[in-house]
């Protein structure tokens, strides 16, 4: 059973990614979950200056998933340095997603990332709960260019763009894809809110967040099967991923790697596991010997 | 072990209602609080307290029995603050309990720190010691006299019972890892929760006399369920909210080296 | 304790809606429907020529709720002299939902449900698995001025339009008020795809469908939020109710009445009763004499 | 009683191999069905059969033991012909079960009309009754001999069973529901499907002979759960997948008036 799949440039000895924002603040935590068995690891999303985050309460608990608004919490970029020297032997590949708000500061933090011998970037351009950093950015298109152009034309290694749920979201991918991105990560978190019934107020300090978990999934397959579709790229599916078979239809919608974020506050890392013997499983009984032959399959 | 599975439904807020408040200092109360929803909750393993319009904060409850809850808290910042000035009626909501709390399904002998409003957790495992019908001797390490919090009901639970002033104002003079150092040699376990240099001290005491500990450590807790990172224990990838906040000193060993 | 609510003209016995689409084919169902203590009862949307529906599977199942692509089937819109003669005596507010891709369509049908003697008109200008007479109208906000004034300036009924995820959905409100709208409806399903691992196919015949469920209820309670924050106008709150506790949640948040529909798949029409009863305990424990005193209290 | 809960995760497509298939006569199949995952489903309840790349369509088993399925399945329409083509060692796929089956708790004397492929849930619900051990007779009622279904099987289970066939070709000749009106005054309970005509006739023979009854009825199933309204059962407001798709008289009558 061979789990190793292509993520364009990136080979990956299983298409399990750790999502951007789960436990990816520090070398020593990115460090700590890659020995669960994972294929990649997204760092955290990088901003030029050390962001504290929001107030708690940062997680709002819905009955089908969790909303967040931690705010971008970051340490600011230049920490990056220590977080690739606690990772030099990982040895597997680590993305580092960046947040910004102007092309300089995507363009800084790229250069820094690709000169640290980090193996690829993930453009934040989604971020639905962070005024001016987040989602309005991924949401125009001509900005879109603007940013993954001015960054893939300074660094060497691939350069992903994560999106959300934008105004035109085929538009967003495709100036993406000409500014120079290999591919796209889908999706990230969708703009939501909780009330307490009996508080009678928002829950999240923020008010606002963004929905992750099992409610997001189908949407995000969606979004990953229109992508497949019409521009046929590496794609990282990403959205509510609660077990293997949620990761076999991302692939089959056409991702060539599946990020996991939530289902770790519920099932803990071992999940990675969980879901990698659910995958061989499947892939035993139905008689596949390769699982990048899978990649897409739905769309034929 | 770690960041094993967990059921995500703890993050819904429930709520209680201030049912009676102790004074036990000019910074510490506590507060019995009849909760609505009864939810298991283990000695050392916290909830987050929150009240709406401020943050949420973590506590760990110092007396628990599935409808009284008891906190006790040290006014420190805005929202203990805001806590403190909390009457008897009110409504506070919570959520959790979130971590790994106090094992002590181990038949021993058991020695109990508690240092300031860390001896919340300990004298609430005291009383689970006590239904266990184990032996244990409890400790609580406080600046002076009157800032003692659970010297009666340790003793009223039939525990040997020590106090420690570090100004000798009542019960035994000096830092209480001092005392702890006298005794720890008559003891198969040791529960330790309280400032960062104690629990240090203690797990090097530990180490030192071959005595198993586990102890309760602090850090910034914001998700609670070990996904934003916020709680890491030193450098070592360890996180207070989901593999803690109890840690046990194989695992500290482990992860802090010698100390 | 006084469950009643206004929705703009309309006076409702409590704030629970049957949500369009659901059981709203005949005017037997409606009929039917009715006995189990809902406020008001929304058909499904008719249009000017019969309409088949798509061929089955229509509805998939995803693990936090249901994806449909009916493909507004539906009788024909001269059906609902009918559908009126069998609805005389059933006491509640009925809303007529209208689907079509022109003006004159959503006009034409539109007078005819006003001479029949309806309560209410809904535009569903939101669907969001039938091209051309779905999400994309409610997308295009000058559109949506167009039809919403073109109906608006011939019935003597409130008129509400059903919007959904649109690029600018705070634009679609405006234009829709602007074009003479009482409220809003939100939201329709949420364009989402399902693949069944083992078929390696998707779903739905239709392949695209609208999730519906607990999945999409902090979404709509979101738009739902900002809707009344900015506008204040009578809104119906729907997507993904499955408790009284939702209910209170969308009230909370600026809704003056609430629909319900995926959740009838599962808990059946006494879905209803279980609401209510719901409603009534947390109003007495919480101390409150009149459900609208708590509409929009979570904007406070 | 009617559209109460229902646990919505019938509706995840779960799938069988074809182990064996029977030719009953030109228009009509049974194919067995070793079943993937064991789900419990009654008598009269339905399955959605879906052939990924065609539709999916409503069948009443003819057996199930929780490992094979048997379905029976008249050629009409393009699903059914492609059913037909289906092969041994073949993946069917299929959600359910669906809607209410009969009732066969009862204690009494039970009189099983299946006409046509109608006799599906019919024999299905003679193995229940047999395993009950209450008293039945099996009553089929086809057009000409070989379009016999479940003959031999229902004599296999010990019943009286009678073949009625509208040409005379074998067993009684004519109409079953004159068959019926002969005997039926002999019987508790009435458990009848087949096609409309049969049914309605059914109905009001029992109306009239004061027989309890349970009848299955078609209709344009395409939710299956009870949401969009495809499957009213002539104007009545009920519906065939959820309320149905076997009615008692009781309902039957208070519905659809004297008929
Ligand atoms: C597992 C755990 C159990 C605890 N149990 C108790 C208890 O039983 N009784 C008690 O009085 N205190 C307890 N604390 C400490 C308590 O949570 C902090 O005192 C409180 O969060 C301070 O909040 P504030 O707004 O009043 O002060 P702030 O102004 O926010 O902070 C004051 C100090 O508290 C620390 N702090 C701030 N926020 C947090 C946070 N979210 N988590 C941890 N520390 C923080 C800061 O580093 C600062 O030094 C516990 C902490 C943890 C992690
Ligand atoms: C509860 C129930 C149980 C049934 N059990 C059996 C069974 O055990 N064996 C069997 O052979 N047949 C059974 N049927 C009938 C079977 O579902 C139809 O023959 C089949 O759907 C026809 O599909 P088709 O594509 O082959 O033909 P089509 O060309 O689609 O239709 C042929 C005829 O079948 C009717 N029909 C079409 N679609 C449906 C549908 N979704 N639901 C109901 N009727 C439809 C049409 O009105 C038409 O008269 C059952 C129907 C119902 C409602
Ligand atoms: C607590 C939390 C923090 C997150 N932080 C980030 C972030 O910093 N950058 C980012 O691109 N995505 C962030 N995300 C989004 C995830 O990477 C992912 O896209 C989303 O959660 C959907 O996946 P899931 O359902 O598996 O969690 C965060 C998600 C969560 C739950
Ligand atoms: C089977 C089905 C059919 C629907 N048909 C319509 C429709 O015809 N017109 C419409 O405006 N909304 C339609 N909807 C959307 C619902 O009215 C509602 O907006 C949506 O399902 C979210 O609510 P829920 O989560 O309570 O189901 C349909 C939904 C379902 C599940
Ligand atoms: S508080 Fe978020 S990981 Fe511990
Ligand atoms: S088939 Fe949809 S209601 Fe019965």
């Amino acid at each position: 059973m061979d789990l190793r799949v292509r993520l364009g440039k990136l080979e990956l000895r299983n298409p399990i990614i750790l999502a951007s924002g789960i436990l990816g603040l520090s070398g020593s935590q990115l460090r700590r979950v890659g020995e669960y068995g994972f294929g990649g690891l997204t760092t955290k999303s990088y901003t030029i200056e050390a962001r504290r985050g929001y107030d708690t309460p940062i997680l709002a608990y819905v009955k089908c998933g969790l909303l967040n608004a931690v705010g971008l919490e970051n340490p600011g970029y230049r920490e990056l340095a220590r977080v690739r020297e606690s990772l030099k032997d990982v040895g597997i590949p680590i993305i580092v997603s960046i947040a910004g708000s102007k092309v300089d500061e995507f363009t800084t933090i790229a250069s820094y990332v690709d000169e640290l011998g980090f193996n690829a970037i993930e453009l934040n351009l989604s971020c639905p709960h962070v005024e001016g950093m987040g989602l309005e950015l991924g949401d125009d298109p001509n900005y879109v260019y603007k940013i993954v152009s001015g960054v893939s034309s300074i660094v060497s290694i691939p350069v992903y763009v994560k999106i959300g749920l934008h105004r035109d979201i085929m538009a967003t991918v495709g100036k993406s894809l000409d500014g120079g991105a290999e591919g796209i990560t889908a999706i990230n978190t969708i703009r939501a809110l909780a009330i307490d019934v009996y508080a009678r107020k928002p829950v999240l300090s923020n008010v606002y967040g963004g929905l992750s978990g099992p409610a997001i999934h189908p949407i995000a397959v969606r979004i990953v099967y229109d992508i497949y579709r019409e521009y046929g790229i590496p794609i990282i599916g990403v959205g509510g991923v609660s077990s293997w078979d949620d990761v076999i239809e991302f692939i089959l919608a056409g991702a060539s790697a599946v990020g996991v974020g939530t289902v770790i506050a519920s099932k803990g890392l071992d999940v990675v596991r969980e879901i990698l013997d659910g995958i061989k499983t499947y892939m035993m009984d139905e008689g596949f010997k390769e699982l990048s032959e899978l990649i897409g399959y739905a769309n034929k | 072990m770690y960041l094993t599975g967990y059921d995500i439904s703890i993050l819904r807020f429930t709520w209680g209602v201030i049912e009676d408040i102790l004074n036990h200092s000019k910074s510490i109360k506590s507060f019995n609080i009849r909760v609505r929803e009864p939810r298991d909750l283990d000695p050392g393993q916290f909830i987050m307290l929150w009240i709406p319009g401020l943050e949420e904060v973590p506590l760990s409850p110092s007396y628990y029995d599935g409808s009284l809850m008891r906190i006790t808290v040290m006014k420190r910042g805005p929202t203990t603050e805001a806590i403190h000035r909390l009457r008897i009626g009110d409504r506070v909501f919570y959520r959790g309990p979130f971590g790994n709390g106090f094992k002590v399904s181990n038949k021993g002998r058991y020695l109990l720190v508690g240092g300031g409003y860390g001896a919340s957790p300990i004298i609430y495992t005291a009383h689970k010691i006590r239904e266990y019908g184990y032996e244990a001797m409890y400790v609580e390490g406080v600046k002076t006299e009157s800032d003692a919090l659970f010297i009666d009901e340790a003793k009223s639970l039939g525990l040997d019972t020590i106090l420690v002033t570090e100004d000798g104002s009542s019960g035994i003079k000096g830092l209480v890892t001092d005392y702890i150092e006298e005794v720890i040699n008559e003891y198969d376990y040791l529960l330790g929760c309280g400032p960062e240099g104690m629990l240090l001290k203690l797990l090097e005491l530990c180490n030192r006399y071959g005595v198993e500990c586990q102890l309760s450590f602090e850090a910034i807790v914001k998700c609670g369920v070990g996904i934003c990172g916020s709680c890491e224990l030193y450098n070592t990838g360890l996180l207070v909210c989901r593999d803690g906040p109890v840690f046990d000193s194989r695992i500290l060993s482990r992860y802090l080296g010698g100390v």
